[in-house]
């Protein structure tokens, strides 16, 4: 059921950099380094979309949340100086906080995810389409008026909106 | 081809630890990451289903894309957010940041 | 599977690039010289000894910049798609691009009058 | 059928020779990516050659001209050198970013070389997003100034970096929308694609507006003069890359010099034809020379630039780029749309692949493009002479005696 081939291995080392970059993030004190491990987990998950064929939302991946987003949060540590004052990077109610999400973990694992699509799960005899669309065809549905259109000039909106209040919040007024 | 409930599970994982990182850190700076890495566990699931359930259909795909745009909004307007509490208060710990709070 | 292929290419290729610059930086280490000391590894900063904390304040202005590529880049990433099926699309679907680059101009056209594109 | 084995027919020569599929596809992966990344190595070396001897051509000097014949091997000379200097860290710097660094920003340079296409038959992975792909490495760019920067404990490679990152984000934006009009008029993101689609017209003739924005954007994004800020001697010491010494100062230098080279070359496959060029289709090896040639007609035009303007400064850069190039890209979208859809309502939209049939769609693009300009010319005169009259207003000159300006050249 799992062969060790070319995309088994490449699954492997993209797990591995998503989740190890992701636990990176939440442990590490110095936050350069977690914004560093960000990217990692980030960069692991593009290497996800190219193996479900969607090399369109890797190149999306790289691009906004690599090229764009953690450069922001670079630019706010500095601004902020956030990395050099913290003694303590826990608040007091972190190993509740643990406990919760490890067993959120477990519930969805053995809750959801392996009753329904595990090994003898109910949809697990499901024929995967080697067919699947491609980039034009998510072109096309985004300018259709019978498909998403309207979310599309509105995502465009919304962050012209968040542009200018991001822009009212972040400058001084002192200025 | 790698079985789906695989990216199921490593998502879930993601997910799960940003979650911890958004309760448990102090740093309002983290915390928005913990949030990124939900964000972006939810967009591999969105794109697993995709591939392996309804692959002729764009919902998926058009799905993560907005996805991706709530995320960019969400860390340009919470990382102006920091930046401005930060002047105001000369702190980025949520802790001290408890005006509201009575 | 051509399209495996392609792939597999680049997933070598990105194995393969980091170990070009390494080779001589490891390289460079067995052969040159290494004695440090501590003036030779000093901060260097304009000749004389460096004063204070390295993360000096800056100003809100870089995110600023960095906030309005974000939202740019966001934007234009969606253009792509619309880019590449632009010829099979109707009147309609130059309409809709012409609504979405209307908001992306808008949002400059604000920057704009707000100042906040100068760099002081 | 074949006997010589090449990296053509590497896998059916593998496999003819016992190897199991899987060890042979790997191989010739393997062989391919050796051959692609050598490739943008034994160039660099050349390089920094040619940039020297044009700089110094420009400027009345002979350059280098001691090792080697004509000096050629004097990069080689310097590599030795550099290998043997001693690298020094300075103290406070996070050791294990600050050796990454260096690694990254030559890696990323040559990651670019992957979806180049050389010729007809000889490309490293045609992608189907491969415009893209090219955008996203490149924007992994910025994070190895940043690491740079604040890996050092140095204030002004710290603060060299920031200018640098904010320089490299806000010209990312005209360089990007210049790339969405060749997309909009080949209709395909594939690299191979796009130059067969330029098969009977040039991308040059149809957009010659987004050519102009590329290439300036490039430009910037590659650190050449006049948007050399990245080494900015004079007004911030030098940049990012202050407190690197030795191989990985090298490494820098290699990956600035390669990148702007890189440029060039895409520059030349989107917008210049590619490989095109007269029996590339009976002997496609043809491809290499004349994508060689129009790459080195973009290069060699930046180096002269480069070494005839000066410096500007950083309010100018960040004001160029808001408030000239992106406005102008945006508008260039829409007229292009536009235009294309006119062009399509009345029917001129080629029908064939040879030149005539593609001549109305580009003469309409051609016209499109020059009004553009035009118009940008015209606000330009008006703002230049609504500043001079001001100007003169507030201190009126004596045009006899006018001071004798002595040009900064080069640096």
């Amino acid at each position: 059921m799992f062969e060790l081939n070319a995309q088994s291995i490449a699954f492997i080392l993209f797990a591995l950099f998503s989740l190890g970059g992701a636990l990176g993030v939440v442990t590490t004190r110095n936050l350069i380094h977690a914004t560093l491990y960000l990217i990692l987990s980030l960069f692991g998950a593009a290497g996800f979309f190219v193996l479900l064929s969607a090399p369109f939302m890797a190149a999306v991946q790289v691009l906004v949340y690599i090229g764009a987003i953690a450069i922001l949060i670079v630019f706010a540590v500095m601004l902020t100086r956030s990395m050099t004052r913290l003694s303590d990077i826990y608040n007091s109610q972190w190993l509740l906080s643990a406990i919760v999400a490890g067993l959120l973990f477990v519930l969805l694992l053995v809750g959801v995810i392996l009753p329904v699509w595990g090994v003898n799960g109910t949809q697990a005899g499901r024929e995967v389409s080697s067919i699947v669309t491609t980039t034009v065809d998510l072109g096309k549905a985004l300018v259709d008026q019978n498909q998403y259109v309207l979310p599309f000039e509105v995502a465009s909106l919304l962050l012209t909106a968040a542009m200018i209040g991001a822009i009212v919040v972040a400058r001084d007024d002192k200025e | 081809m790698v079985p789906l409930w695989m990216f199921l599970a490593v998502a879930a994982g993601v997910f799960c630890i940003g979650a911890y990182g958004v309760l448990s850190r102090r740093n309002a700076v983290a915390i928005l990451m913990g949030v990124e890495l939900m964000l972006n566990a939810v967009n591999i699931n969105l794109i697993a289903f995709w591939r392996y359930v309804e692959p002729l259909n764009m919902a998926g795909q058009a799905f993560a894309a907005f996805v991706f745009v709530i995320a960019a909004a969400e860390a340009a307007v919470g990382l102006a957010i920091i930046i401005s509490v930060y002047r105001s208060r000369r702190s980025v710990i949520v802790e001290d940041v408890d005006m509201l709070k009575w | 599977m051509a399209v495996v292929n392609e792939w597999a290419f680049i997933g070598v290729f990105f194995a393969i690039a980091w170990v070009f610059p390494f080779v001589p930086i490891f390289g460079a280490r067995l052969l040159a010289p290494h004695k440090p000391n501590a003036i030779k590894q000093s901060t260097y900063e304009c000749g004389v000894e460096t004063v204070g904390d390295t993360w000096v304040q800056f100003k809100v202005q870089y995110y600023i910049y960095g906030l309005i590529f974000l939202v740019f880049d966001v934007e234009i990433v969606f253009l792509f798609p619309w880019a590449l099926a632009y010829s099979q699309l109707d009147f309609f679907g130059f309409f809709a691009g012409l609504v979405f680059v209307f908001f992306l101009f808008d949002a400059l056209v604000y920057a704009w009058r707000k100042d906040a594109l100068e760099w002081v | 059928m074949n006997d010589v084995c090449s990296i053509n027919n590497l896998t059916q020569c593998l496999l003819d020779g016992g190897v199991s599929p899987d060890l042979a596809n790997l191989l010739t992966i393997l062989g391919g990516v050796v051959l692609v990344a050598t490739v943008p190595l034994v160039t660099v070396i050349f390089l920094i050659w040619i940039e020297r001897k044009i700089a110094a051509r420009v400027q009345d000097r002979l350059g280098p001209n001691r090792v080697g014949p004509f000096g050629l091997l004097q990069s080689v000379a310097d590599a030795v050198k550099m290998l043997t200097k001693e690298d020094i860290t300075p103290m406070g710097a996070d050791k294990f970013i600050y050796n990454l660094a260096p690694i990254i920003a030559f890696a990323t340079v040559v990651l670019i070389w992957a979806i180049i296409p050389f010729t007809p038959l000889h490309i490293g992975a045609d992608l189907s997003i491969g415009i893209l792909y090219f955008v996203a490495v490149a924007s992994i760019g910025t994070v190895k100034i940043m690491i740079a920067g604040w890996s050092s404990n140095n204030k002004y490679a710290l603060l060299g970096a920031f200018r640098t990152i904010a320089q490299l984000l806000s010209y990312e934006v005209p360089l990007v929308l210049s790339l969405l009009i060749p997309v909009m008029i080949a209709g395909t993101l594939g690299m191979q694609d796009m130059v067969r689609a330029q098969g009977s017209m040039w991308f040059v003739f149809m957009a010659p507006v987004a050519a102009v924005m590329f290439f300036i954007a490039n430009l910037a994004e590659t650190g050449r003069a006049p948007f050399d800020l990245l080494e900015a001697e004079s007004e911030i010491i030098a940049g990012y890359n202050i407190e690197y010494s030795g191989f990985k100062w090298g490494m820098f230098m290699a990956g600035e010099f390669m990148h702007a080279f890189t440029a060039a070359l895409l520059a030349a496959v989107i917008f210049l034809g590619g490989w095109w060029g007269p029996f590339v289709e009976q002997v496609p090896a043809l491809g290499f020379v004349y994508l060689g040639l129009k790459t080195a007609v973009v290069y060699i035009f930046g180096l002269i630039l480069r070494s005839t303007v000066p410096r500007v400064r950083i309010d100018q850069l960040m004001a160029l780029n808001w408030k000239w190039l992106v406005p102008i890209s945006v508008a260039n979208v829409l007229i292009t749309a536009l235009l294309l859809k006119v062009v399509d309502a009345i029917g001129l939209a080629p029908q064939s692949g040879d030149f005539f049939a593609h001549l109305p769609q580009t003469l309409v693009l051609l016209v499109g493009n020059l009004v553009l300009m035009f118009g940008v010319a015209t606000v330009l005169r008006n703002r230049g002479r609504a500043q001079r009259l001001a100007d003169e207003a507030a201190h009126p000159v004596e045009h006899e005696d006018a001071p004798v300006v002595v040009g900064a050249v080069g640096h």
